[in-house]
């Protein structure tokens, strides 16, 4: 406990160090300390350098809530970047609302992170991606507009928020316009064979089979799928896909189609890969390196806008936020919502080796 | 129609099954003799998919023997774990809670030093046997699958033989009742008890590579094992024809739940099933539940 | 009336008949003996009584009721108690909550009683743990109260199992094999101080014994089973003579005496 | 100091569920690896009678407490008879049914995507006298004839029999007694996190609760409550090696169990009475002060 | 001679318990020997300290001249055999594979068979009962197990821990002959029973025990002889009450 203020911003960052999303989680807080490495070597912001925090959610609510009090708390941290789990910042949006801190998430795609069930929006819950009604709808618009099919099964894991919420936005716009989910079956967490359930998705033919799963449960999915003979169906799902299932089920995979928030082959992030690749040696980074790194720079435009990193003036500073030029994108944040607005959605397509960048993508209403 | 689902429901049931039977054996054998569940099971497996892949890919041996080293590098962790954690806890009488929980605490450690040292990320296998499936007609399954059936059953032939027909296994049945009795008889209990760890490690191992192949290698994939656990108990705990057949039932009800029931609230129904079946049988189909006399 | 009447019990355990067709009645306030070669269904027979088993056929009736097919714990409660052959003591308990467990039986506080304190509950409680001592050094373990039970030698751990059944209040007391593990001089001491227990408490008594200074020495009545069957039946002076007993379990030449005579 | 206080309520929290747990396992020799689901239970019910449906906090305790024993009733009916692993698997399957169901709830539970917006009501203090009020209770429980029918029973299922004790319903009673307390437990941990989602309740959560009360020493009320003092903690002091704590968690576990196997304090309670004794005299004999439940007398 | 068993200055403890407080004594080779001595004496844990099964806390045990390592499976091997206190049969296994347990460390096929033959012989009980799990067995069922057991071994001495526990008297009898016969055959007995006439009656010497101490010894004849064994082991009492009670048994109702 210092009594004077400190000679550094104190930044704190929420993500999940161990537990099963760990490789997002490292992967956020590497991109990070490498922006805060940069801006300090800059010259810091304020006149004053970046110290970095970090809290280790594990993967879950109860030890997400400990480690940002003890980030607000103890570390003394202006503001909470992270987590990418709805479930953690739900938990944590009344702590940052009483202690008047702001907190930016990366990917928490559910909608009431930043807005309350009575529609009142959180005003110290922020973040920095698209939520999941909006994924699912460039899913189905994607299919339906663009592939030029209109049956799809699913198979998503019951026990995780995020693949419920993606499917059921996913179904509701499908028949929306006029497609429609031939069958719908689950898994629970910790599964590995998915073959009863894509048995049963095979005898009803679909056209697509949507997979709002995680990286690992769509490589596996998508290799039974084709060990059970469905050669045909195409592969769709959302941003819980990561470069390393290709390891597992390259050729399977060929031709699939993924949605996610921005693209490594996005020209304007080629130089982010390259200092990534250089800093920490890996070629093929997730996705969320490159969002941990953006959300630094977010934040401190917003500090350097609100000129003090006062709780409620910097709140009002990120609330405000318009045309942030970022790597992977260039926020406006909608005061209203609390999240950015008209952010593109990157179509992915599954080619070779590799999970090509196809095109940035909008739905039209 | 409704003959190829039914049947194609059969083989996956029983493939998957036969993963789960590959575990259930070695863990049914700890069962057996110390008469407690190893929750650190899981963990000798995850130690020997990992082995696997790092001996595969890192190493360039020929896939077999790496195969092979990455077995008995599970079986070394098995015996080091019983060794180290077990056998003092063994000594002083504990009642098997105690095991149980060391167990699980070994099992919190791997997983953890696992994510600590080698990282989250999940592994894969180079693609050695071709996961494409056999076509047979009305169904289809995977060349592994039939494999790991077969290592299963090659095992528990030899286990059973094992256990009921020589004097080893024998003794090992009477540890099982009475450590120190058994060492009465001039039983060296701690090489018994650390021999048993090596096949049940071995076999985790064994179950490790395959499951790493067929699927793929992550920190998690011992919790597989809860599987074997609950067919074990299906089938009656410590019995080892019981944990196979155990085993491929679970794998067997899964499938059907899961495609003609409910996909959502599969478990549900199997543990529902699971307790009218201890209910009917307090012992497993298979197990023994033997009355004691007083 | 007869306190305990079992008539035509018989008990099979797959193909092999345990108890065949017994049949005792036992009177109020008697010492009855059951002995018997090993393996002849005496234990069987406390089991039956005590709802350890159910019998094949036959009936038990415990104060012109019928209690076979009852739980142990419903005959326990209603006044039948027994030691085990094998030991059976609440092992990592004291000696005091051994004998505690079967003395509470009797205590009727509620569960709102115990989580509250209430004046109820420690009078209860104070009577409970008083009267547990007192039967304690009844059997001669007072100074042992606190002693874990696994402890103690297996001479006390018996005592200890009668002072246990005793605790219960029972109307019928069923001892299996009191005096094993007891050398002559403490079997005497438990002939006294199972004389003592049915004078004051007033119990009758079931008795399993191999130890024929015992059994002769402090039973009315004395119930020979060989096989299953009662083989004869009669006082102590009767069954020390009787051809078939003396050839079956006794042996030929009458022990006490005689190995004095060697010594 | 809002941080040191959450981490507090979470020790209170983890405190009834391992009371609870302690009883059955520790007192009663009954393993349970799905207390997490009482736990959950309890949240769930208090979440939506305080959350929805307006009722005040107390109800929701009460409820979450009598709505975890009714549950634990109906799966206990058919398997409190069952031994050993074989109750162990039925409660996992309990556990792991109920968090199916709790998945599926559609919008009275919110489902996977979780519970939002439970009122806020567990402050520390609070949740301090509910764990002491708890506590006590458990205390005299224990030290009465339904605990030592429980420990009866642990020890020699059959002696216990014999000596009067209908086994099958001491059993549900000890079941039921620890299903309230983690259904309270949950209730505080609904309104303490305002946020609820079935993946909070995993077999982690029941594993964690059963290891404590090991940690502890079985058959120690004491001991299970310094153990859970000492594992909530211990992550919380050790975040700063984030990556390394629960490595040192499963170590601790095991060191203790192999080190020290009757667990923290075996069975050995810390009484009032105890603590004044071994100060006036420290050199006594201390051997007796061991043996399950100790009673006062 | 050397003595075949030479135990110096045994001292066991339980926790705080000193359950034996230097116990020393000789066996020589061919001897019956018995301990007497009232429950709690600590009988019990000097044979389980021989055995391996207890770990002294000082005091050395020797045999055929060798130091006995503290665990059982390498007393077995020197040739030491125990029939446990209270028979700790193996419950789960049939009477004949309790049996083979027995004969664990050895490898004759024919001999074992022989000496499976000679078990059944002394107790034809568990000839008809060799395919029954023990612990199904009756009391007397299993101690005749538990002996049966230790004889398979073949041990050159034989430990016994109240051997006629549970027996029927005319078992005891048959049992105590066997023990002789066994030994005119070469095995070494020590014993330890609570039958203290018959056991002295078999065995040439005795030790008393008293509170885990020897405090006396000496030759079984000496002992019976002695009035305080007589009154404090052997129940002198016995025929004083039971002229009590026969007096008391034909007085007249009152
Ligand atoms: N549960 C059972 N299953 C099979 N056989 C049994 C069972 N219980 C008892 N027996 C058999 O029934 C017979 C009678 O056993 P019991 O225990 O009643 O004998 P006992 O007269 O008490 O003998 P002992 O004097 O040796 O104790 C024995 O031969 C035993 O093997
Ligand atoms: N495992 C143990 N833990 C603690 N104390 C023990 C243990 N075993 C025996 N004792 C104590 O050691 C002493 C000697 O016991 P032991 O069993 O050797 O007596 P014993 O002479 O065999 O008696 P008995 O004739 O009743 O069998 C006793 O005071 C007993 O309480
Ligand atoms: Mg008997
Ligand atoms: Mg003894």
């Amino acid at each position: 406990t210092t009594s004077k203020a400190p000679d550094t911003i104190r930044i704190g960052y929420l993500a999940n160090i161990t537990g099963d999303g760990a490789v997002w989680g490292q992967a956020e807080v590497n991109g990070a300390k490498m922006a805060v490495e940069e801006i300090n070597k800059a010259g810091g912001v304020l006149g004053k350098q970046i110290e970095l925090f970090v809290g280790d959610a594990r993967g879950n609510a109860t030890d997400g809530v400990n480690a940002i009090k003890k980030l607000i708390e103890q570390d003394k941290v202006v503001a909470v970047l992270g987590s990418n789990y709805s479930g953690i910042n739900l938990a944590c949006a009344p702590i940052v609302e009483a202690a008047k801190i702001p907190q930016i998430g990366s990917f928490p795609t559910n909608p009431k992170v930043t807005v309350d069930e009575k529609g009142n929006v959180r005003p110290y819950s922020f973040r920095l991606c698209f939520i999941d009604p909006y994924q699912g709808k460039v899913l189905a618009d994607f299919m339906v507009k663009d592939l030029a099919k209109k049956k799809a099964a699913i198979l998503y894991e019951v026990t995780s928020d995020y693949s419920v919420g993606l499917s059921e936005y996913f179904e509701k716009r499908l028949t929306e316009l006029g497609g429609e989910v031939v069958a719908k079956l689950a898994f629970k967490q910790g599964d590995v064979d998915f073959r009863p359930q894509l048995s049963e998705i095979k005898q009803k033919n679909p056209e697509v089979l949507l997979l709002p799963n995680l990286y690992k449960e769509i490589a596996l999915a998508a290799k039974q799928a084709r060990e059970l003979g469905m050669s045909e169906v195409i592969f769709m799902g959302g941003d819980g896909y990561s470069n390393t299932m290709l390891e597992m089920a390259g050729e399977e995979l060929q031709g699939s189609y993924w949605v996610s928030h921005f693209s490594w082959e996005d020209p304007g992030l080629r130089g982010l890969l390259e200092k990534y690749t250089a800093k920490y040696g890996d070629t093929n980074p997730e996705p969320n390196a490159a969002m941990g790194y953006d959300i630094v720079y977010f934040l401190v435009d917003a500090i350097k806008r609100a000129g003090t990193t006062d709780g409620p003036a910097l709140k009002d500073a990120i609330e405000n936020a318009k045309e942030v030029k970022l790597q992977h994108a260039v926020i406006t944040m909608d005061p209203k919502t609390h999240n950015p607005l008209n952010k593109l959605a990157a179509i992915h397509v599954v080619q070779g080796d590799k999970i090509r960048f196809l095109k940035n993508y909008a739905p039209q209403d | 129609m409704i003959l190829s689902r039914v049947l194609q429901q059969l083989v996956n049931g029983l493939s998957i099954g036969s993963i789960y039977a590959l575990i259930a054996v070695g863990y049914s054998l700890i069962y057996s003799i110390l008469r407690f569940s190893n929750f650190a099971h899981g963990s000798f497996l995850v130690v020997g998919a990992y082995a696997g892949f790092f001996i595969v890919t890192a190493m360039s041996i020929p896939f077999i023997p790496a195969v092979l080293l990455a077995i008995l590098t599970a079986g070394l962790a098995a015996v080091t774990t019983e060794r180290v954690a077990y056998r003092p806890i063994r000594e002083r009488n504990s009642p098997t809670l105690y095991f149980i929980i060391a167990s699980m605490g070994i099992a919190i450690f791997c997983e953890h030093t696992i994510v600590a040292t080698i990282g989250p990320k999940f592994r894969t296998y180079p693609r050695v046997l071709a996961a494409t499936g056999v076509d047979l007609g009305l169904v289809s399954m995977s060349k592994m699958d039939v494999m790991a059936a077969f290592m299963a059953f090659l095992f528990l032939i030899v286990l059973q033989y094992f256990i009921t027909r020589t004097k080893q296994g024998c003794a090992i049945q009477a540890a099982s009742y009475d450590l120190q009795a058994a060492g009465l008889m001039g039983v060296n209990v701690n090489r018994l008890v650390g021999t048993v760890f090596l096949i049940a490690g071995i076999l985790a191992g064994l179950s490790g590579v395959f499951l790493g192949m067929k699927y793929t290698v992550y920190p998690q994939l011992g919790y597989l094992t809860i599987k074997a656990f609950v067919a074990a108990i299906f089938g009656g705990l410590g019995s080892l024809p019981g944990a196979i057949a155990g085993s491929l039932l679970l794998g067997v009800m899964e499938a059907f739940i899961a495609a003609f029931l409910s996909s959502q609230l599969r478990d549900l129904f199997v543990f529902s099933l699971l307790i009218a079946v201890l209910l009917v049988k307090p012992g497993g189909l298979m197990g023994k539940y033997v009355e004691e006399k007083v | 009336m007869a306190v305990l009447e079992l008539s035509g019990v018989t008990k099979r355990f797959g193909g092999l008949t345990a108890v065949s067709d017994f049949n005792i009645s036992i009177q109020e306030g008697e010492l009855v003996g059951l002995i018997g070669p090993n393996g002849a269904g005496k234990t069987t027979v406390f089991n039956l009584i005590t709802g350890m088993y159910a019998p094949t056929l036959g009936s038990i009736e415990f104060l012109g009721e019928r209690i076979d097919g009852r739980k142990p714990y419903e005959i326990a409660r209603r006044g039948i108690a027994r030691t085990f052959q094998n030991l059976r003591l609440f092992k990592n308990l004291t000696a005091l909550q051994n004998v505690a467990i079967a003395r509470q039986l009797e205590c009727r506080y509620s569960f709102f009683d115990a989580a509250f304190r209430t004046p109820v509950f420690k009078a209860e409680e104070r009577r409970v743990l008083d009267d547990s001592r007192e039967l304690l050094e009844l059997v001669g373990l007072g100074d042992k109260a606190y002693e874990r039970a696994k402890n103690l030698p297996y001479g006390y751990q018996r005592k200890l199992e009668i002072a246990r059944a005793l605790a219960l209040n029972p109307k019928v007391l069923l001892l299996d094999e009191p005096a094993a593990g007891m050398n002559p001089e403490e079997s005497l001491n438990l002939m006294d101080f199972i004389e003592d227990v049915q004078e004051k408490f007033g119990v009758t008594i079931f008795l399993i014994e191999h130890h024929m200074e015992v059994v002769m020495g402090i039973c009315d009545r004395i119930v020979v089973l060989n096989f299953g069957c009662t083989i004869a039946e009669g006082t102590p002076l009767e069954i020390q003579e009787h051809e078939e007993v003396i050839k079956a379990y006794l042996g030929e030449v009458q022990n006490d005496d005689e190995s004095h005579a060697q010594g | 100091m809002a941080y040191i206080q959450g981490v507090m309520i979470i020790i209170c929290v983890n405190l009834m569920g391992v009371l609870g747990v302690s009883l059955l396992t520790g007192f009663t020799g009954m393993f349970s690896f799905g207390h997490a689901a009482y736990m959950a239970l309890g949240a769930y019910t208090s979440a939506i009678l305080v959350g929805r449906l307006g009722m005040p906090f107390v109800v929701g305790l009460l409820a979450a407490a009598a709505f975890a024993a009714l549950a634990s009733v109906i799966i206990g009916y058919p398997t409190v008879r069952l031994v050993g692993d074989y109750f162990a698997i039925a409660a996992l399957g309990f556990g792991e049914a109920t968090r199916l169901i709790l998945d599926n709830g559609g919008s009275l539970t919110g489902g996977a995507r979780g519970f939002v917006g439970v009122p806020k009501h567990t402050t520390l203090p609070i949740a301090i006298l509910i764990v002491i009020l708890g506590a006590i209770l458990m205390r005299n429980i224990i030290n009465s004839r339904f605990g030592r029918s429980f420990v009866a029973i642990r020890e020699d299922k059959l002696a216990a029999e014999a000596m009067g004790i209908n086994t099958a319903r001491s059993r549900m009673l000890s079941l039921a007694i620890s299903a309230a307390y983690a259904g309270v437990g949950g209730s505080m941990f609904a309104h303490y996190l305002t946020f609820l989602q079935p993946v909070m309740f995993d077999i982690n959560k029941s594993t964690e609760l059963a290891a404590t009360v090991v940690f502890g020493g079985l058959g120690s009320m004491t001991g299970s409550i310094i153990a859970c003092i000492i594992l909530t903690s211990i992550p919380e002091i050790f975040r700063p090696f984030y990556l390394w704590r629960m490595v040192f968690y499963g170590l601790a576990l095991v060191t203790t169990i192999v080190l020290r196997p009757q667990g923290l304090l075996g069975s050995f309670e810390i009484t009032l009475e105890g603590t004044r004794r071994f100060l006036t005299a420290p050199f006594r004999r201390r051997v007796s002060a061991g043996g399950g439940a100790r009673w006062q007398s | 001679m050397n003595p075949m068993l030479r135990v110096d200055d045994l001292h066991v403890h339980y926790g705080i318990i000193h359950a034996l407080k230097g116990v020393s004594l000789e066996v020589q080779e061919g001897e019956i020997v018995a301990i007497i001595g009232a429950n709690g004496a600590g009988k019990s844990t000097f044979l389980n300290t021989v055995a391996g099964l207890v770990r002294p806390s000082a005091g050395t045990v020797m045999f055929l001249g060798k130091r006995l390592a503290p665990r059982a499976h390498e007393v077995v091997k020197a040739g030491i055999a125990l029939v446990p206190e209270g028979r700790r049969v193996f419950g789960n296994l049939t009477v004949h594979q309790n049996l083979m347990m027995g004969a664990y460390l050895r490898s004759d096929t024919a001999g074992i068979k022989h000496d499976e033959e000679r078990v059944y012989k002394l107790f034809p009980r568990l000839q008809e009962r060799h395919r029954q799990p023990a612990s199904t067995l009756s009391g007397g069922e299993q101690q005749m197990l538990a002996i049966g057991r230790a004889l398979m071994s073949r041990p050159s001495m034989l430990l016994l821990d109240e051997p006629s526990l549970g027996l029927a008297p005319i078992l005891v009898k048959d049992i105590f002959a066997t023990l002789r016969e066994i030994n005119a055959e070469g095995t070494t007995i020590f014993l330890v029973e609570q039958n203290a006439r018959q056991a002295l009656a078999l065995a040439s010497r005795a030790y008393v025990f008293q509170t885990g101490s020897i405090v006396l010894a000496g030759p079984s004849g000496e002992l019976l002889r002695n009035k305080q064994i007589q009154e404090a082991y052997l129940g002198a009492r016995g025929a004083d009450r039971k002229r009590r009670r026969q007096s008391k048994v034909s007085q007249p109702p009152a």
